[in-house]
Parts: C-alpha cells; structure tokens; sequence
C-alpha cells in the first residue's frame, strides 16, 4: 500500500532526474553543435526540458517535506509559479534573438543546404 | 603630472592593509558572528529580555530603516541628488513629440503580446517584495528596483509614445516622486512633532514606543504584523525609487529625439 | 573512516577571496588605463560589485557539524525559534549596507551615462586621449 | 560524513563561479566591441548572483538583481547606440 | 534518500554550467554568448531552488520569481539593438 506522500516524491524524485539528464545533454549539444540556429535547439531542450519539469518535481518534494516548516506551501508555490514564468518567457526571449540575429545577419548558416528566407546568408 | 592616480594607488593600498589587518580573523568565515549582529537578531522580534525592538521578522529591513535609520535616510538623499544631476544634465535637449515610426519594424507580436500578459505579474511581484519586507526577504530598495524594469522593457518594446500617452510624462513623475519623499520625512518626523505639541516625550526615526516615550506606530493590525515604521518607509521609499528611475529613462530616450 | 577535511573547505574559501581581490585589481586597471569612456564605466560599476562582495564574504559563517548556517529571518515565532536563528543565522549587518550600495550605485552610473552623452555631443568621440581638455 | 562532503561540495561551488567571474572581468577588460563587453559584464553579473546566493543574503540578491541583470545592460546599449560601438587601439 | 539525490542533481547541473561557460567565453558570434547566458540563468534558478530545499531554508526560493522574469530582458535588449541599431523609440 503506498501512501500519497511516496507516491509524488517518487514522481518529483524522476522529474528530477529526468532534467538533470536534460540538462546535461543540452550543455554538451551546445558545446558541440556548428552554428547559431542549431545551438538554438539546444537552447530550447535546455530550457524546457531541463528548467520547467525540474521546477514542477521541486513543487512535489517539498509538498511531500515537513523539515521544511510551516512555510512549505509557500515553497511549493513559488515554484510552480516559477515553472509557469518560465515556459512564458524563455521561447519569447530566444524567439526576438533568433529574428534579430537572423535578420542583422549576424550569424551564417554554416554547413548550409538551402535557407528560404535569405539565400545570401548560405554558404 | 600622474600625481592624481598616484595618489589614488597610494590611498587604495593604504585601505587594502587597513582591511587586512582589521578584519584578519574574519578573512576566512568563523563559525560565530560579532556580537553586535547577535544584538541586531535577538532584538529583531519580541523579546523578553530586551525593552528595546524593531517587531518585524526580518532583521535586514529592521536594521536598514529602525536601527540605522537615519543613514539609510542620507543615502536616499545621495540618490535624490544624482538623479537631479541627470535631469540637470538633460536640460535644454527636450523635445517632446516625436515621429511616428513605419508598421513592420520594430520587435514582433509574440513578444509584444508576452510583455502584455507579463506586466501585471511584474508589478504584483513588486509590490509583495515592497510591502512583505519586514516577513520576508525584501524591502522598498528591492521592490522599486523590481518594478523599475518594467518601464524601461515597454519603452524598449512598444516605443515611448504610449507611456506618455498614459499620463507618465516626466513632470507628473516627478510630483509623485515629490510626494513620496515627502512621506517618507513626514513619517520620520510626525511622532516626535506630536510629542512636541502635547508635552510628551518622543523621538525622530521612532517606530515602537519605547518606556520612556509612550506614542509609536502600530505593531500590528488585526493580527497581521506591521513592524511599526517599516511598512510606511517600505511603501513611500518603493515609490520613490521606481518614479525616480522612471524619470530618468524617459530623459535619457528623449534626448535623442533632438538629432 | 572519519577524514579530516576542513583544510580543504579553509582553502576552497581563501580560493573565493583571492579570486574577489584579483577581479579588484582588474577592474582597478580597467579605471586606470582604458582609455575609452563607456569601458571606464563598465569597469567601475564592477569595481563597486566586487567591493560589496567582499563585504557581503566578511558577514558570512562556516557551518557547524554539517548544519548549514541560515538566512536572518525568523520563521517560527517561539522563544526557541529566536534563539535558533540566532545560532546559526549569518551577519545581518553587511546585507543592510550593500542593500543602499546597489542602488545608489546605479543612480551615480546613470549620472555618467548622462555626462557621457553630453560629451559626446560636444567633442564628437569618447576616447580619453582625444579628448584633450580633460587631461589631467 | 555525507554532511561534510556537501559543506566541501558548497564551497566548491563558491570557488568555481569566483574563478569564472575572475574570467569573465579580465575578457570584459580586453574587448574592443563595447556590445560584447556590456555581455560579459552580464556574465559576470550572473555568476556574482551565484555568490551571493550561496552567502545566504537573499535580500542583496533580490536588489542586485534588477539593478544588474535588467537595467545596466539596457543602459549602456542605449549610450552605445547613441555614440559609437568601436574602441580603437 | 531524497537528499542524496538532489545533491547529485545540483552536482550535474554544475557541470553543465561549466559547460555552458566556456561556451559563453568562447562563442564566436554575439547571438550564442546571450544564448548561452540565457540557459545558464535558467538553469541558475533550477539550481537556487534545489539548494534551498536541500539547506532547508524555504524562504530562499522567493529569489527565483524575479530571477525568472528578468532573463529575458536582456535578449530583448540585443535583439532590439541588432535589429535597429538603435535602443530608443
């Protein structure tokens, strides 16, 4: 018979983990991808994989946690709403970087097969 | 001919050595802090074996508006000062309109739309950092720096044309500014006028009454703690803070505006 | 086995400040010899970063018996809760100075943005060496 | 003794983003393109955030923050914009 | 057990950040050093909230909330400046 409280630490125990394992994959993609629109997937894996899940199991484990107080409520709260703020803001922000690099041409696309929107950016 | 930057060197060795050799026991952390901060956090909140507290949870905002009260005054006026140096320095390159700018530059919609659904939440966190500063980790420095960044994100986003077309036009601002700095003197200064009036003793900066000056501000109200002062200079000094530097960034995107 | 590894945790701390004096002395240099403008303020505002963490190193505390040192605020509103915080809560006093610090030190960098502007519009660049009349 | 490796563990961490501010400043000195030093200042910044969460103040980084996260970058880029990008040899 | 595995958790995430360090400093375009940035804070905020329920001082995670929000403000302010050249209105 499990109880609920074994039940959502082991659920926030793997949502931990999961973006812990994410985390790290996005570092080593980054580290590793040849240029700028490729890295942005990176990015994205990185921020949504390995912020916003994180974020959701901290809320479940410190539901689950009494040492933390009377103010555990507010700890799993807080982190909800962080986890809410960041799958808001974190495509927003790479998205008018993305625009905003592609179109001051800051960046080439490099190995390049084809881009639709500005042929002179390939090669 | 370099004396200025020699002399400068000079007096930064100078007060390296005065640091080590004052603080050489504390250049590693010890596991036990100064007596004087045992003081601060016994103090802090209610106690028995102390006449004298500041009735607030959080000893950082205790320490910046109770106990060392008058000096987080002073360097409030530090800060009015610079600001008024800015605004002297932008005097004379003022033009108020400015020309429409063409459809199709300017950041996309999915940001826009994002910054509309985000302002709101910006000033709620603001305004729960400002006013739960003497619960929680915060305070009115925190909060007005908070909700400062708003302004200068929505003239970066949308251009300054619909901030002043609000009302939030630099003159306006600085009446609020105005009137919030003259809160924050009023309520320093209102407990020790009263008791001058009717004959009891008071003091300025003072927030709980104390045995031998019986008039205070309010500890809590219906059950929820006020520390005192705090929660009015949490709210005037936000205010002041997020008008201040409000002021400033539309003067410094104005300015250009001449060329 | 029971190993002896404070002088580990002593060195990774002296680590933290020698790291702090040299981002001092760097961006001292950076004041000193840059001779662009906006490089002289990017460099002091670091300069005034550096100073506060230094201070802030100052008010820290080590951890007792592998019980971390807490943040000064109370929670539990007890007599035991009072005199726990006091156990183990850090330096209140330094975060109360560097809280004014910060804002005044972007108050006095939006000062020289201001003038940095101005004299542009008078002598057209902002390399110190050009600008003759400054020279001191 | 688990207890003690994470007391090692926090201080680890400490050391390291101080190594990496220390980087980070000597890169801000070095650059000529004003907009890649304004994003090295904001590296820094980043990594000071680290350090002084890690020594337990809550309030300075709730302040420092804003003040150097959101509104310094922003004002020096205006200042850039305003006047010139380069810094010549 | 729990604490155990948040401590790995941090340790991981630690190296990643070192990762995304030396990416920062080595980037050779502006766009992948504010990218890189952009993840290290968001990944900073993971961090802070895993130390403070490891160190068992809830309150700390109040520092995430702003932290969150003000990230963006810096692609925002490259992303206008590339764009225009120009931060004003």
């Amino acid at each position: 018979m499990l109880s609920i409280e074994a039940v959502l630490r082991g659920v926030g125990a793997a949502l931990l983990c999961l973006g812990a394992f994410a985390g790290l994959v996005s570092a080593i993609g980054f580290y590793r991808f040849k240029n700028f629109y490729l890295r942005l997937h990176a990015a994205t894996v990185g921020t949504i994989w390995g912020c916003v899940f994180p974020l959701i199991g901290a809320s479940l484990i410190s539901v689950t946690m009494d040492e933390l107080g009377e103010v555990k409520w507010f700890a799993a709260g807080a982190s909800i709403v962080t986890a809410a703020i960041v799958f808001l803001l974190a495509p927003a922000g790479s998205h008018a970087l993305a625009r905003a690099v592609h179109r001051a041409h800051v960046a080439r696309v490099q190995p390049c097969i084809s881009d639709a929107l500005d042929p002179n950016l390939c090669g | 001919m370099r004396a200025v930057e020699i002399v400068v060197l000079i007096s930064i060795i100078l007060g390296f050595a005065l640091l080590l050799t004052l603080g050489y026991q504390y250049l590693v952390p010890a596991d036990d802090i100064r007596a004087l901060a045992k003081f601060y956090l016994l103090t802090t909140y209610f106690n028995p074996n102390y006449t004298y507290t500041a009735g607030a949870t959080e000893s950082v905002t205790a320490i910046v508006w109770d106990y060392r009260g008058l000096d987080t005054l002073f360097e409030t006026t530090v800060f009015y000062i610079a600001l008024a140096g800015c605004l002297i320095l932008a005097r004379g390159l003022y033009k108020e309109e400015k020309e429409a700018s063409k459809p199709g530059s300017g950041l996309s919609v999915i940001v826009r739309s994002v910054t509309k659904i985000t302002a709101p939440m910006i000033i709620a966190v603001g305004v729960s950092i400002a006013l739960h500063g003497h619960l929680t980790p915060g305070g009115g420095f925190q909060g007005g720096a908070t909700m400062a960044v708003l302004p200068l994100l929505i003239i970066v986003i949308f251009s300054l044309t619909p901030l002043i077309k609000r009302g939030f036009t630099p003159s306006r601002l600085a009446i609020i500014r105005g009137l919030a700095l003259t809160g924050i003197g009023l309520v320093s200064i209102i407990l020790a006028v009263i008791g001058l009036v009717l004959g009891i003793n008071a003091y300025v900066f003072q927030s709980l009454p104390k045995p031998d000056a019986p008039l205070g501000f309010p500890s809590e109200v219906e059950g929820a703690l006020m520390g005192g002062i705090l929660w009015f200079f949490n709210l005037f000094e936000s205010i002041a803070v997020v008008a201040a530097f409000t002021i400033a960034f539309i003067a410094i995107l104005l300015i250009e505006s001449k060329r | 086995m029971q190993v002896d590894i404070s002088i580990i945790n002593t060195y990774l701390l002296m680590v933290t400040l020698v790291a702090m004096i040299a981002n001092f002395v760097l961006s001292l240099y950076g004041v000193f010899f840059k001779p662009h403008y906006i490089k002289k303020i990017i460099a002091l505002s670091m300069l005034s970063d550096t100073a506060n963490t230094i201070t802030l190193y100052i008010g820290y505390r080590r951890w007792v018996d592998g019980v971390p040192p807490t943040i000064p605020v109370i929670t539990n509103r007890s007599i035991e809760g009072i005199y726990d915080v006091v156990r183990r809560s850090v330096d209140p006093l330094p975060p109360a100075l560097v809280l004014t610090a910060v804002v005044i030190g972007l108050a006095t960098t939006l000062f020289l943005v201001y003038l940095g502007y101005i004299l542009y519009t008078h002598y057209k660049t902002l390399d110190m060496r050009e600008i003759k009349r400054l020279k001191g | 003794m688990w207890r003690m490796i994470a007391e090692t563990i926090i201080y680890l961490i400490m050391a390291c983003t101080s190594i990496a501010s220390t980087i980070a400043v000597y890169l801000t000195i070095k650059e000529k393109d004003l907009v890649k030093a304004v994003i090295y200042s904001a590296l820094q910044s980043a990594l000071y955030t680290i350090i002084y969460f890690l020594l337990l103040t809550p309030d300075v980084v709730l302040v420092y923050l804003p003040v150097a996260v959101g509104l310094i970058p922003g004002v020096f880029l205006i200042l850039i914009s305003k006047t010139e990008r380069w810094e010549k040899e | 057990m729990i604490a155990e595995i948040i401590l790995a958790v941090i340790i991981i995430y630690i190296i990643s950040i070192i990762l995304l360090v030396i990416k920062a400093i080595k980037g050779p375009t502006i766009g992948d050093q504010v990218l890189a940035i952009d993840v290290i804070t968001y990944i900073t905020v993971v961090l802070f909230v895993l130390t403070s329920i490891y160190m068992k001082a809830a309150l700390l995670i109040v520092i995430a909330i702003p932290l969150a929000l003000w990230i963006y403000a810096l692609d925002i302010y490259i992303a206008k400046y590339l764009e225009e050249g120009d931060l004003g209105a």
